[in-house]
C-alpha cells in the first residue's frame, strides 16, 4: 500500500510503500531503500521500532493533519496520508492558495485588543490583534500587505484555538 | 509561638503541590483553593481541603483576599502560604492576615512595603549603600513623560512593573518607535498579574548576568545567605534555566554579593524566605535589581546544594524557630533547574494549552520533577504556562549538565506542545556549557537552541509515521467501517475519532 | 585501558533501564537483549540497539551466554554489563566474555569462584579470619543427608542455594516434616535463578540483623568500603525495604564490619562493586553470610548518602581508572529504599502480573523512582515481579521515613495489585520507626502491616463507588445500548468491556 | 436511583440512594445520612471527591466484580450494582455455596507439580498443587478436607488467571 508523507517544512510529500511481513514487521521501501521493521505498537500511541538492531521508541501525537513524531528527543511533524485522503486534503488547501489570508487563533485565549479597523490598509508585519493566554500577551501581525476585509475578533472576547480573527486580502 | 496545625496554600500548580508536600511531611493539614477553572486541578487532590474562590481569572479568585481568608476561616487554618506571584508580595494581604490572626507565611508587611514597590526599594537600597541600577526614582504616569525619559538616558531600556517581578510586566526597549506598544503591554500585564499598573524605567546594562543570592532570616535578627543562583538564560525576562553554584563567581564575590544581600535584608527588617537578585556587568560589578519576597520557583537547585527543605524553613520560622545555621553552608556539588513550559518554542513560544493525553517523566539518580500536572490533566489558558520544574544533582557541574540531558531525553508530554527540546538545546549549547552566558544568551541564539535535525531520526521518523497510519487506517477500517462517510473535514475528524475511541 | 564505547546490558527491567541511564550520561552507546516476553519492556526502547536471545524462560534466553555474547558481537559491544541475577555471579560466563575480547563489568571469574558458590566463600572466608555462620562445608547430595544432619545442629535451620543469592532458592525449616517439601522447593527455585541447584544448609540464628557493607576495588589492588546498608526487613528471604546508615551500628562497629568486609574482598582479589553480607546477632557479634559479586538492588541508598554513581564507577574501573577515594565517605544524611512488587500483600502476595493501565510516581523533593515499567506496559509473568524501587534522602532518619510515607502516599498504579500499602506499613510500624528490627520483623508483623481500616476513608470509598457505577451505568447506558444483551459472565464483561471504551 | 454496595470481607450489601444535583454534584443517601457530593470524573478512572470542603483523591481499578478504590492510601475493595446486575450475580455464585470446592489459578503462570491424583481424600490445608508465577513457587492447599473430584491441572502446563485446576467434594 503506498503512503504519502509530507515533512513540515517541505512543499513535496514522498511516497512510502508498505506491506506487512508477518509479526510486527513491515517492508518499507522509500526512495529505492527497503526496509524491514519491527514496529511493535505499545497501546499509548507510541511504537517500538527496530531496524535491524537499531531501537527507536518512537512517540506520536497527532495534532489535525499532523502527526507529531518523537524520536530521541528530535519532533518531526509530518503529514501522512493515503491517496485517497490527500485528494480531499488538496481540495480544503486550495483556499488559502489564493490572495486571501485568514488570520486565526493560534491558541485558545482572550482577544485583549483589536488593532485595526474593518477596511485598513495593512502592511505586511503590522501588528493586527493581542490575544492573551496564560498571561503572555502575543500580538498577531499580517502576514501580507492588504485590506482588512473581515474582523470577526472582538476586544474583551474569549477565542477558541483556530477562531477566525482577521482576514486579510 | 505556636505549632501550625493546618495551612491554605494561596496558590495553584506546581508551587501549591510543592509546599503541600512538605506540610504532609511535617504533619501539617493542607488546604487547597481553587478558581472554576481549577476545579481539575493536582493541588485541589493533593490537599485535606479545598474551597472554590472564583472564577477562572486570577484577578476574581486567586487574588481576592476576601475569598482567601474566608476559605482559610471555614477550613480552620491557623496559617497561609502564599507560594510565589499572585498575593505573595502583597503587603496589604498580609496586614489582612494579621488582622484576622491567621500567620502569613513570609516577610512582615512592612519588609514587603520596603522591597515590594520596586521604587521605594530602590530608594531604600541606595539608603543602605548597595548599589543599584541607575534610573526612575518613581512610576512615570503618562507614556509621553516615560517616552521622554528613555530619549534622555538613551535606549536600550527596562521598563519595569513596579508592584512585583518574576518577568511579568516587563519589556525591553530597543527602539524608541517600539515604546508605545511595550508600555501598554508592561502596563496590561502588570495590572493582570500584580493588580497594579505601576512601571518604571531602568538603564539596560549591556551583556549582564542575573545573579540571585538566596536569604533568610528569622524573627530574632538572625539573617544568613545560602549562596548564589545563576539565573541568566532568560526569555522575555522570564528565567527558563537556573544553576548554582554560578560558573563565574568566585568565592570572594560569593561572599562580598552574600554580604551585601544580607546587608539589604536586615535592612528592611526581613523575616524569612527572600531573594536578593543582582545584575553582574561583563567587569563583575554587581548592582541591586530587586529583591523578591517570597519564595523563589528556583529553590530546588538550592536545596539540592545544600540538603535542607525551605519550605519546611519557612514554615519554622513563622512558627518562632531560630534558624539552625549560623552562616552559608558550602555549597555540595552542583544543580541545575529547567523549567517546562506548555508553550511552542517553534511557533514564538506561543502558549499551548490544552489536554496531556500521555505522560511519562524522567526517573533515576539525582533528579526531581516538581510538576503540577498529571496524565489526563487539561492545562486551562488562564495561568502561567510553566507546568513542571525538572532540577537534577551532580557532583559536578559538566556531570549535572550530562544529566539534564538525560533526563530532558525521558520527559515525554504528548496532547499539548512544550519547550523540552528548547531546553536540552540551551544545556547543549557551547556557550551554556562554558559557563558564561548573559542575559542575551537565549534572544542571539535563538535559531540555534531551536536544535538541528538529524536526518537518521528524521529517517526513523518518516518510516514510523507510516507504521502508524498504516495501522491507524487498518484498524479503523476494521473497527469503524462507517466512519469514511463522516470525514467531514477530509478524513482529519475521522483520524481523530479513531485515535480517541483507542 | 581503552575507554568503552559501547556497553551491552545483559539484563531487563529496572536494573538494566538504571544502567542505560549513567551510560548515556556517560556517552556509551547502549545495547539491550531481550526475550520474547520483552519486546515491548521499556529497556529496549531505552538502549541503543537490541537484539532478541530467546523465548520467555530465562533459562532459555537471559541465561543463555551463547546468545549474549552473538548479541555483543553482533552490535559491536566493547563491554557487557550483567546488572543483578541472571549472568551476573556466573563464573563460567566472565571466561567466556574473556575468550571472546569483551570487557566484562564486575569482577575476575577467579574472585566469583571464591564467592559465588557460597559453600567454597565460607571455606576462603574461615581461610582469612572472617567469622561465619555455622553450617555444611559443601552442598549436601541427597535429602537423607540434609535432613539428618538438620536434625544434628537442630531446626531451624536455612536452605541455601550454594549457585547464588537474592532470596532465590533460599528457605528457613522450623520444624522437620517441613524439610521435604522447602529442600524441594529451594532446589528448584535454585534451579530456575542460578541453573544450579546445589544447596548447603546454615545454622539459623534468631532474631539476627541482616547488614551488609558495599565495597570497591579497582584493578590495582586499592580496595575501600562506601559503609553498610541495613536490610533486616525481610520477607522469604527476599528484602523489602533497605536503609542507611544502619539504625543499629556505632562508628566502631562501621569501622570495624568495614575492615572486614575490606579483608574479605583482598582476600579473593575483587575488582569493581561488590558486596559482603552480615549478620549480626542480639549481641551485635558479626558473621559473614556470603558476598555478593555484582551491582546489589539496594545500591542507591548508598549513592544517595555518598553522592556517588556507582554504576559510573564500575564502568571506570572496567576501564582501568584508579578509584577516586581512598577510605570510606563519611555518610551523609539517611535514605531508605522500598521495593515496589506486583504482588497482593493480602492475599499471600500472590504475585500479580498484569496490563499497569495507569501510572502517576511521586515527584518532589530528595526522592528517586528506579522503574521498569511504563503506563500501558503488561507486566509478563516469567520473571521477578518487583516493577521499581522507590529510595528517598533526608538530613535525618526520621525526615527520612516522613519522606518516604509520603512518596509512597503518591505512588498510583492501577490495572495491576502492588505492595504500595503494605510498603506505607512497614516504615510507619512502631518497630521499624525504632530501628531495632530484625529479620522476622516482617513475618512477625504481618497482620499489622496489612495496615487498619479507616471508616471515614471507607465511607469517602463506598460514596465514591455508588458516584462510579452511576456514572459508568449511566455513560453506558448513552454510549453503548445494545451491551445490556452482551453480559455473559452477570454484567461484568460489560462492564469491563464499558470500561476498555472509555 | 439505588445501588448496592458489598465491602470486601462483608457478608451484607448496604444499599445507597444516589440522585444527581447539577454540574458534578450528587445528593447521595446511606443508612439515613445523606451527602452532598461534589464528584468531578477524571478521564483516567479518577475522581476529585470534595464532601463539605473536605478533598479526596479517588482512583478506581475495576478487578472483576470488584472496583478496587484508593483514597489517601488505602485501598478499599468494593462490588457495586444495581438492583438487576446483583440479581444475575445471585446465580453466577450460589455455585461455590455448595460442597463443592473449586481451586482455580490465583494467577497466569506455570503448574510446576500436582502433589495429589483424581480420586484422593485431602486432608484441609493439605498442599494440591504448586504454580509458579514471577519465579516464586506458590503452593496452593485445599480449603477443606474432601476428594479430588476433578484435576483439570497437569505438570508443566501454563495457566492463565481464574483457569480450574482442582476441584475437591
Amino acid at each position: 500500500m503506498r503512503y504519502f508523507a509530507k515533512l513540515q517544512g517541505q512543499k513535496e510529500a514522498v511516497p512510502v510503500d508498505i506491506e506487512p511481513a508477518g509479526d510486527n514487521r513491515f517492508k518499507l521501501t522509500h526512495n529505492g531503500k527497503t526496509f524491514i521493521v519491527d514496529a511493535l505498537t505499545l497501546d499509548h500511541g507510541a511504537v517500538s521500532m527496530l531496524v535491524d538492531g537499531t531501537s527507536y521508541g518512537v512517540e506520536f501525537d497527532e495534532q489535525g493533519d499532523e502527526v507529531h513524531v518523537l524520536v530521541r528527543g528530535q519532533v518531526t511533524r509530518i503529514d501522512v496520508a493515503d491517496e485517497r485522503r490527500l485528494r480531499l486534503r488538496a481540495g480544503t488547501t486550495a483556499f488559502s492558495a489564493q490572495g486571501k489570508q485568514v488570520i486565526a487563533a493560534p491558541m485558545p485565549g482572550k482577544v485583549v485588543k483589536v488593532l485595526v479597523k474593518l477596511g485598513d490598509e495593512v502592511k505586511e508585519g503590522q501588528g493586527l490583534v493581542v490575544v492573551e493566554a496564560m498571561k503572555m500577551e502575543n500580538e498577531l501581525k499580517s502576514p501580507k500587505a492588504g485590506k482588512v476585509v473581515e474582523l470577526p475578533a472582538k476586544e474583551g472576547t474569549a477565542v477558541e484555538i483556530n477562531a477566525k480573527l482577521v482576514v486579510v486580502e | 509561638m505556636a505549632k501550625i496545625r493546618k495551612i491554605l496554600v494561596a496558590n495553584r500548580g506546581e508551587i501549591a503541590v510543592r509546599v503541600m508536600r512538605t506540610c504532609k511531611e511535617l504533619g501539617i493539614a493542607t488546604v487547597a483553593v481553587y478558581s472554576e477553572a481549577d476545579r481539575s486541578a493536582l493541588h485541589v487532590r493533593t490537599a485535606d481541603q479545598a474551597f472554590l474562590v472564583g472564577p477562572p481569572p486570577s484577578r476574581e479568585s486567586y487574588l481576592v483576599q476576601e475569598r482567601i481568608l474566608e476559605a482559610a476561616k471555614k477550613a480552620g487554618a491557623d496559617a497561609i502560604h502564599p507560594g510565589y506571584g499572585f498575593l505573595s508580595e502583597n503587603a496589604s494581604f498580609v496586614r489582612a492576615c494579621e488582622k484576622a490572626g491567621i500567620t502569613f507565611i513570609g516577610p512582615p508587611a512592612s519588609a514587603m512595603d520596603a522591597m515590594g514597590e520596586k521604587t521605594r526599594a530602590r530608594q531604600n537600597m541606595i539608603k543602605a549603600g548597595v548599589p543599584v541600577v541607575p534610573g526612575t526614582a518613581e512610576p512615570i504616569a503618562t507614556v509621553e513623560e516615560a517616552r521622554a525619559y528613555a530619549e534622555k538616558i538613551g535606549v536600550p531600556v527596562m521598563l519595569k512593573a513596579a508592584g512585583g517581578g518574576g518577568g511579568k510586566g516587563m519589556r525591553k526597549v530597543e527602539r524608541l518607535d517600539d515604546f508605545e506598544s511595550a508600555w501598554r503591554a508592561a502596563k496590561s500585564e502588570a495590572m493582570n498579574a500584580f493588580g497594579n499598573d505601576a512601571v518604571y524605567i531602568e538603564k539596560y546594562l549591556e551583556k549582564p548576568h542575573h545573579v540571585e543570592i538566596q536569604v533568610f532570616a528569622d524573627q530574632y535578627g538572625n539573617t544568613i545567605h545560602l549562596n548564589e543562583r545563576e539565573c541568566s538564560a532568560q526569555r522575555r525576562h522570564q528565567k527558563v534555566v537556573e544553576e548554582t553554584p554560578s560558573p563565574i563567581l568566585t568565592p570572594e564575590m560569593r561572599a562580598k554579593m552574600g554580604e551585601v544581600a544580607v546587608k539589604a535584608a536586615k535592612a528592611v527588617g526581613y523575616v524569612g524566605a527572600g531573594t536578593v537578585e543582582f545584575l553582574v556587568d561583563v567587569h563583575r560589578n554587581f548592582y541591586f535589581l530587586e529583591m523578591n519576597t517570597r519564595l523563589q520557583v528556583e529553590h530546588p537547585v538550592t536545596e539540592w546544594v545544600t540538603g535542607l527543605d525551605l519550605v519546611a524553613w519557612q514554615i519554622k520560622v513563622a512558627e518562632g524557630e531560630k534558624l539552625p545555621l549560623t552562616e552559608a553552608p558550602t555549597p555540595n556539588g552542583h544543580s541545575i533547574e529547567v523549567r517546562i513550559y506548555a508553550e511552542d518554542p517553534a511557533r514564538n513560544f506561543m502558549p499551548s494549552p490544552g489536554r496531556i493525553s500521555y505522560l511519562r517523566v524522567p526517573g533515576g539518580p539525582y533528579l526531581r520533577d516538581d510538576s503540577g500536572v498529571f496524565p489526563g490533566y487539561t492545562v486551562p489558558n488562564f495561568y502561567d504556562p510553566m507546568i513542571s520544574k525538572l532540577s537534577v544533582w551532580a557532583p559536578t557541574r559538566r556531570e549535572a549538565i550530562e544529566r539534564a540531558k538525560r533526563a530532558l531525553s525521558e520527559y515525554v508530554v504528548k496532547g499539548i506542545t512544550t519547550n523540552v527540546r528548547y531546553l536540552k538545546g540551551i544545556v547543549s549549547h557551547p556557550e551554556f556549557v562554558a559557563g558564561d552566558y548573559d542575559t542575551s544568551f537565549l534572544t542571539r541564539e535563538h535559531e540555534t537552541l531551536q536544535g538541528k535535525e538529524d536526518p537518521q531520526l528524521t529517517e526513523a521518523a518518516l518510516l514510523a509515521s507510516v507504521v502508524y497510519a498504516y495501522q491507524r487506517d487498518q484498524k479503523r477500517a476494521k473497527t469503524l467501517p462507517q466512519t469514511s462517510s463522516t470525514g467531514g473535514k477530509g478524513g482529519i475528524s475521522a483520524w481523530r475519532q479513531s485515535s480517541r475511541r483507542r
